[in-house]
């Protein structure tokens, strides 16, 4: 018999590590092209660090996002950045690239300033355009100013970035502690459907809703949240490298048995987002990378108990674990009888 | 390393001649998917002196003769899942063919192989027992034929000897009395190896089973036939309560082990069930 | 040791190989053509796909010597005189990918599906594409490239005009 | 104002390089000379090394140079607790751990090279079970003992409220254990380490790590340049190659990464293709075989959690009682690092009055476990919201209510008493229930995040813990 059932799950995640202490910095020089160089030494991991702190930085300056380029390669070249972990690059790398941007900006305008006979205060850049709003003839490009800086005053553009936060270690006695820059919620929804003959778990539907603060490229939220409800799935489903815990006969050793999921292992996963704009993080993001893994699981298991009144505490929800966890209640339930 | 050789044969009988000369490791390379993974364990010690591939002997052929479907021992699983006889005269060997693994591990890997690696849950063998096929064997000195059955019965000695190699199956074509099944289950949906398959053929005459092939992948050390199901359900119309009954007997002659993929336990429920519900598809 | 002589992506190219060496040591390591990428070696991620004779293939599984004069197609052999073919674009503009490394398998998984099968269901390319495994993306933004780059070869055969790729990074 | 590159669907800065396959990892870097490196590793889950001889293998043509752990300079590193030896020194730990290595000019010669290592060990008893490496009679998986001290306990402790009040004032008492069991990160690129030596004396690593700057200074201190390596390691300072290595002569490069997921914050291959390029001269390059990845590298940590809730009919959580315990394996790694964490907020996103948290470093036999994304909240949040359905359940309640009930709000506590602000759980759940079509209670409905009104609450004490920036040093 197939019977269905509904889960429910909440999440938050705070950015930053997890005992604070960790910082990030950023480099922007401008070229006398007008285009910027980002230079940071966050490693990209497929999130998209390297596509969001360039549109930050990019946002700051008033230029193109296609004319920031990024280099993120080794640690000669780039600035420290503390890690690509604890859901901390959009905040913390982001609060060190904006004040980088606004540094170097505030030296573009000082320069242009001199050049158009004004004062900074008046001049606003557009579309990598600086001007005096209504006066299209007191107007210069980022690339004249940075040429004129750089070639005939010899003053390289150049801004600096750092943002952190204050370790804070954990009273002995109560934990008492401040150990996030911020966080981030969510909800989840999941519709299962389980075969009581066999124990398989079917996901028939998840819907899942993110704070994420304010969302810097919504395509890739939308890609950490899939991608993380996915991995969720996996974990809650498939995955265990020791399936004999604690014994560790059998434990895994390739992808052959260590099974995780496929194309046609995904369910239907739908995701929107919102946005509570976070105190301190750039434009008001907040961390949510790895958040996203963590609702599937207790979703799931929440709606196989709506749906055969079993509870699986012990993951990953194997059918062998759903047919024995039916059959200890059929029997309990025969026993009451 | 100095007397390693790649041989690629163009003719079955040379083949055979160069395997029978012995001398050395020596290993048979089809399509390469079992075969492959093993040497990229680079094992000391454990790389062949001989490599006799088989892709030059053009044994990738499915035909029919008369009332038999003969399918070359080097036919991929893609080959066997595409081919218009296989699906005609054979339906239960292309789906499970095309079940196996992913796209492209079915466009190397081969029937032949299938058969030869011996493992319990080689879904081409769990089919070819279903369909009482049987195996041309080829050596220096001519061929001969045996069952399926009797060749996959030990999952850690071959019946190869030096000098031999599997030329080709061959499968009685399905008659319109024949029916069949087939179902697999893995510990996920894509690209996944049996964790219990089940193939049934079975014989409907005048409304009831006149005979019936049960066989059961994984579930043992090799893909077995069931001796005891045929009991139960010859002689009589098809019906739930028999298909469960049948399915209890065919878990009975399990024996599954644990692994990390699953517990002999679950197996054991699972090939129960998986029998049943084939045989009710066929009811 | 043995030569080998297959044409890659329309280049003809030698190597010496062992006996058991796999086409992906010599695609990689002999011939430095680098996006199939060492996954498992044991043909269980797809990150090494690749076309032997227009089929697809793991190239890591493949011993090199069984493709002795075959045609191999990777990754870099797709785009026809710098532009992309529809999979990368659509790849490319529906974030079919996260970290990369996945990608030129499951491109290259996708071509060969497509080339057979032009107008495939969801469910069809999810199928096809089950033996490439990604960790990143939950695959969603992939099965839909695929759907979008099929509808664009489509377009394309009744001779629509193509689309622009906007702006080279926008 | 209105923001133009922000907020906007841009396309992925590197989105061409990847869907042209021009994308250069670590294992596409291809530098002329490069010698391939193997490992031997232990063939047993514990026991101590009686023989170890390298002399056969470092006979066989083409084999550069062996490394044990006397060519360690400081074999012992960590985040926060230093005890993970790159390579063991007499006693091992866990099933795989590097006991040496080998760097030669072709893969074949490395394999056979560490064949070719005479190694005996003495196999002893290994404890995987954590309640029973708990036991005061277990065999030790550490000379320190099975449960890691912090400060003078054997626990992280979280305490809010007062514990037994809460239980007292509770009318139902909910009791649940749970398991979270162990995942492998399953990055499709696996480790891979390049170091190359300079002409000018200093070592490039070309490596897939998280975090250049952060494995840089572990690197430093195992290369024997740290500050801070004791006393212990003087001896073996001999050992570093080309006079002083320092911060400033290790060049860490990377930056582009095959998958992540926490697998490649922790060490794995750098400190050995490190020291055999420092003792060869030549490039060394390990990249691990997917089964090496899979069981040798960091994984998420096995997890035991018991949760007690004493829940009044009203639907309130009136107090918590949460006991973890993580199997870290055979080394510390981030392992109170990550319990912290766990600690901090397994109670969940609930305002609860009365907590009491206890969470364990139980040392097993195992692979060292690491960081992994979700770093110990993922266990938590799984056990934390099963448990509020099982609440939910005893006392009659719908799971959505009981979760509007105690969500908490801005200016509420964690227990950790930080004071919380952006707030958005009830909105969240609320924008959730309207698309899944879920009606939801009149009150559930109209709540929102506001702070609450202070005397509906019985608060703890209040330890003010705002926010500090820091103009860019680490304290």
């Amino acid at each position: 018999m197939k019977k269905r059932g509904k889960g429910l799950a909440v999440a938050f995640y705070p950015t930053g590590l997890g005992g604070g202490g960790d910082f990030s910095h950023a480099i922007v020089k401008i070229k006398p092209d007008g285009t910027a160089d980002l230079i940071i030494g966050t490693v990209e991991l497929g999130q998209g660090a390297r596509t969001v702190l360039p549109q930050m930085a990019a946002e700051v300056l008033g230029i193109p996002y296609e004319h920031v380029r990024v280099t993120n390669s080794d640690t000669d070249s780039c600035p420290i950045c503390f890690g690509t972990f604890a859901s901390r690059v959009t905040y913390f790398t982001g609060n060190a690239v904006v004040q980088a941007a606004t540094n170097v900006k505030q030296m573009l305008l000082a320069e242009a300033a001199t050049l158009l006979d004004t004062t900074p205060d008046t001049l606003e850049i557009v579309n990598g355009i600086i001007q005096v709003p209504d006066d299209p003839k007191k107007s210069i490009s980022i690339g004249d100013v940075a040429f004129s800086a750089l070639y005939v005053k010899h003053k390289f553009l150049v801004g600096n970035g750092c943002f952190g936060r204050a370790a804070s270690r954990p009273d002995p006695e109560t934990g008492a502690c401040d150990p996030l820059a911020t966080l981030a919620w969510a909800a989840t929804w999941v519709e299962v459907e389980v075969d009581t003959e066999t124990g398989v778990v079917e996901i028939i539907d998840s819907k899942s809703v993110y704070d994420v603060g304010k969302a810097i490229n919504p395509a890739l939220v939308r890609g950490q949240i899939i991608g993380g409800v996915a991995m969720g799935t996996s974990w809650t489903l498939l995955e265990s490298l020791y399936p004999y815990y604690p014994s560790p006969e059998h434990e895994a050793r390739s992808f052959r048995d260590y099974a995780i999921a496929t194309t046609m292992d995904i369910p239907t996963m739908e995701s929107r987002m919102v946005e509570c704009l976070s105190v301190g993080g750039p434009f008001g993001a907040k961390g949510m990378g790895e958040m996203t893994a963590n609702p599937p699981a207790p979703a799931i298991v929440n709606a196989v108990h709506d749906a055969v009144g079993v509870w699986i505490t012990k993951l990953p929800l194997t059918p062998e674990k759903v047919l024995r966890a039916l059959e200890a209640n059929g029997r309990a339930a025969s026993a009451e009888h | 390393m100095l007397n390693q050789r790649f041989a690629s044969p163009t003719d079955l009988r040379e083949a055979c001649s160069i395997l029978g000369q012995g001398g050395g490791r020596t290993a048979i390379l089809a399509g390469g998917t079992d075969l492959m993974p093993r040497f990229n364990r680079r094992r000391p010690g454990g790389r062949p002196d001989l490599l006799l591939y088989l892709g030059g002997l053009h044994l990738d052929y499915i035909r029919v003769e008369g009332h038999t479907l003969v399918i070359g021992a080097c036919a991929t699983h893609e080959d066997i899942a595409d081919s218009s006889h296989v699906r005609e005269h054979a339906p239960l060997l292309a789906k499970a063919c095309s079940e196996i693994g992913s796209p492209a591990i079915r466009n190397a890997g081969t029937i032949g192989g299938n058969v030869c690696n011996r493992a319990s849950f080689a879904d081409g063998s769990t089919a070819l027992l279903a369909l009482d096929a049987s195996m041309v064997i080829a050596s220096e000195s001519g061929d001969r034929i045996m069952k399926v059955e009797d060749f996959v019965t030990n999952p850690f000695m071959t019946y190869l000897k030096p000098g031999m190699i599997v030329k080709e199956f061959h499968i009685p074509v399905m008659l319109p009395e024949h029916k069949w099944g087939w179902q697999k289950w893995g510990q996920r949906r894509g690209s996944f190896i049996s964790v219990t398959s089940v193939a049934a053929c079975i014989k409907i005459q005048d409304g009831a089973c006149s005979s019936a092939r049960i066989c059961a992948g994984a579930v043992a050390p090799t893909p077995f036939v069931s001796k005891t199901a045929p009991a139960i359900l010859e002689g009589r119309p098809l019906s739930e309560s028999l298909a469960e009954k049948a399915g209890v007997a065919v878990s009975e002659e399990a024996d599954p082990q644990d692994d990390t993929r699953a517990s002999a336990w679950y197996r054991k429920r699972i090939v129960a069930i998986l029998v049943k519900r084939t045989l009710i598809a066929l009811a | 040791m043995a030569l080998l002589e297959i044409k890659v992506n329309g280049a003809v190219h030698r190597a010496e190989v062992g006996l058991t060496t796999n086409l992906l040591e010599v695609l990689r390591e002999k011939l430095h053509i680098m996006s199939p990428k060492f996954g498992c070696e044991s043909g269980d991620c797809g990150a090494c796909s690749v076309l032997v004779n227009g089929k697809l293939r793991r190239s890591c599984i493949t011993n090199a010597l069984s493709v002795q004069g075959c045609e191999i197609t990777t990754l870099e052999g797709l785009s026809e005189d710098g532009d992309l073919h529809p999979l990368q674009k659509q790849f490319y503009e529906k974030y079919g990918f996260q970290c990369g490394f996945c990608t030129p398998g499951m491109i290259m998984s996708a071509k060969a599906f497509l080339d057979r099968n032009p107008n495939p269901t969801d469910d069809e390319v999810k199928e096809a594409l089950a033996g490439n495994l990604c960790r990143c993306t939950g695959y969603v933004t992939i099965v839909d490239a695929v759907l979008s780059a099929a509808k664009e070869l489509a377009g394309k055969l009744a001779g629509e005009p193509e689309g622009e790729l906007a702006g080279e990074r926008g | 104002m209105e923001l133009k590159a922000v907020g906007k669907e841009k396309r992925r800065y590197e989105g061409l390089d990847h869907v042209t396959g021009t994308t250069r990892y670590v294992d596409d870097v291809i530098v002329p000379g490069t010698h391939v490196v193997k490992a031997l590793r232990s063939p047993v889950h514990k026991g101590r090394i009686i023989r170890l001889d390298t002399t056969r293998a470092e006979q066989l043509p083409g084999v550069a140079g062996i490394i044990t752990a006397a060519d360690v300079p400081c074999n012992s590193y960590g985040f926060l607790t230093l005890d993970q030896p790159v390579m063991a020194e007499t006693d091992v730990r866990y099933k795989g751990e590097p006991i040496a290595a080998v760097a030669a000019q072709t893969e074949d010669a490395a394999i056979e090279a560490v064949e070719l290592i005479d190694l005996e060990i003495e196999e002893q008893t290994p404890v995987f079970d954590v309640l029973e490496a708990m036991k005061p009679d277990a065999p030790k998986v550490r000379p320190e003992g099975n449960i890691l001290q912090i400060g003078d306990k054997n626990y992280r402790s979280v305490v809010f409220g007062d514990i037994e009040r809460g239980f007292d004032e509770a009318d139902e008492v909910v009791e649940s254990d749970y398991l979270f069991p162990s995942q492998e990160h399953a990055c499709i690129e696996t480790q891979v380490s390049l170091a190359v030596p300079e002409s000018d004396g200093r070592l490039t690593i070309y490596s897939v790590t998280q975090a250049l700057y952060f494995l840089l200074r572990q690197m430093n201190r195992i290369l024997g340049q740290g500050n801070d390596v004791s006393e212990r390691w003087s001896g073996r300072m001999q050992y570093s190659y080309r006079g002083t290595l320092g911060y400033c002569d290790i060049k860490y490069v990377g930056g582009t990464v095959g998958g992540g997921f926490g697998g490649k914050t922790d060490l794995h291959a750098d400190p050995i293709t490190a020291l055999l390029a420092l003792k060869t001269g030549k490039p060394c390059k390990w990249r691990w075989t997917r089964e090496e990845e899979t069981l040798f590298s960091t994984r998420h940590s096995p997890w035991l959690m018991s949760f007690k809730d004493g829940v009044k009919k009203d639907g309130r959580i009136v107090a918590r009682e949460v006991r973890s315990i993580h199997d870290a394996g055979a080394h510390t790694g981030m392992s109170s690092y990550v319990v912290d964490k766990h600690c901090f907020y397994v109670i969940g996103p609930y305002h609860i009055p009365n907590v009491l948290v206890k969470g364990y470093v139980v040392y097993t036999n195992r692979t060292p476990t690491g960081a992994i994304r979700g770093f110990g909240l993922t266990p938590g949040t799984f056990a934390s919201e099963i448990q509020i359905d099982k609440v939910a359940e005893r006392i009659g309640m719908d799971p959505w209510e009981i979760r509007f009930i105690n969500a908490v709000r801005n200016g509420d506590q964690l227990a950790t008493r930080r004071k919380l602000d952006s707030v958005y759980l009830i909105e969240t759940m609320q924008a959730l229930a309207e698309w899944a079509g879920v009606t939801l209670p009149e009150k559930c409905a109209r709540a929102n995040s506001d702070p609450r009104e202070a005397e509906v609450w019985p608060l703890a004490e209040t330890m003010e813990a705002p926010l500090e920036w820091t103009g860019g040093t680490v304290s």
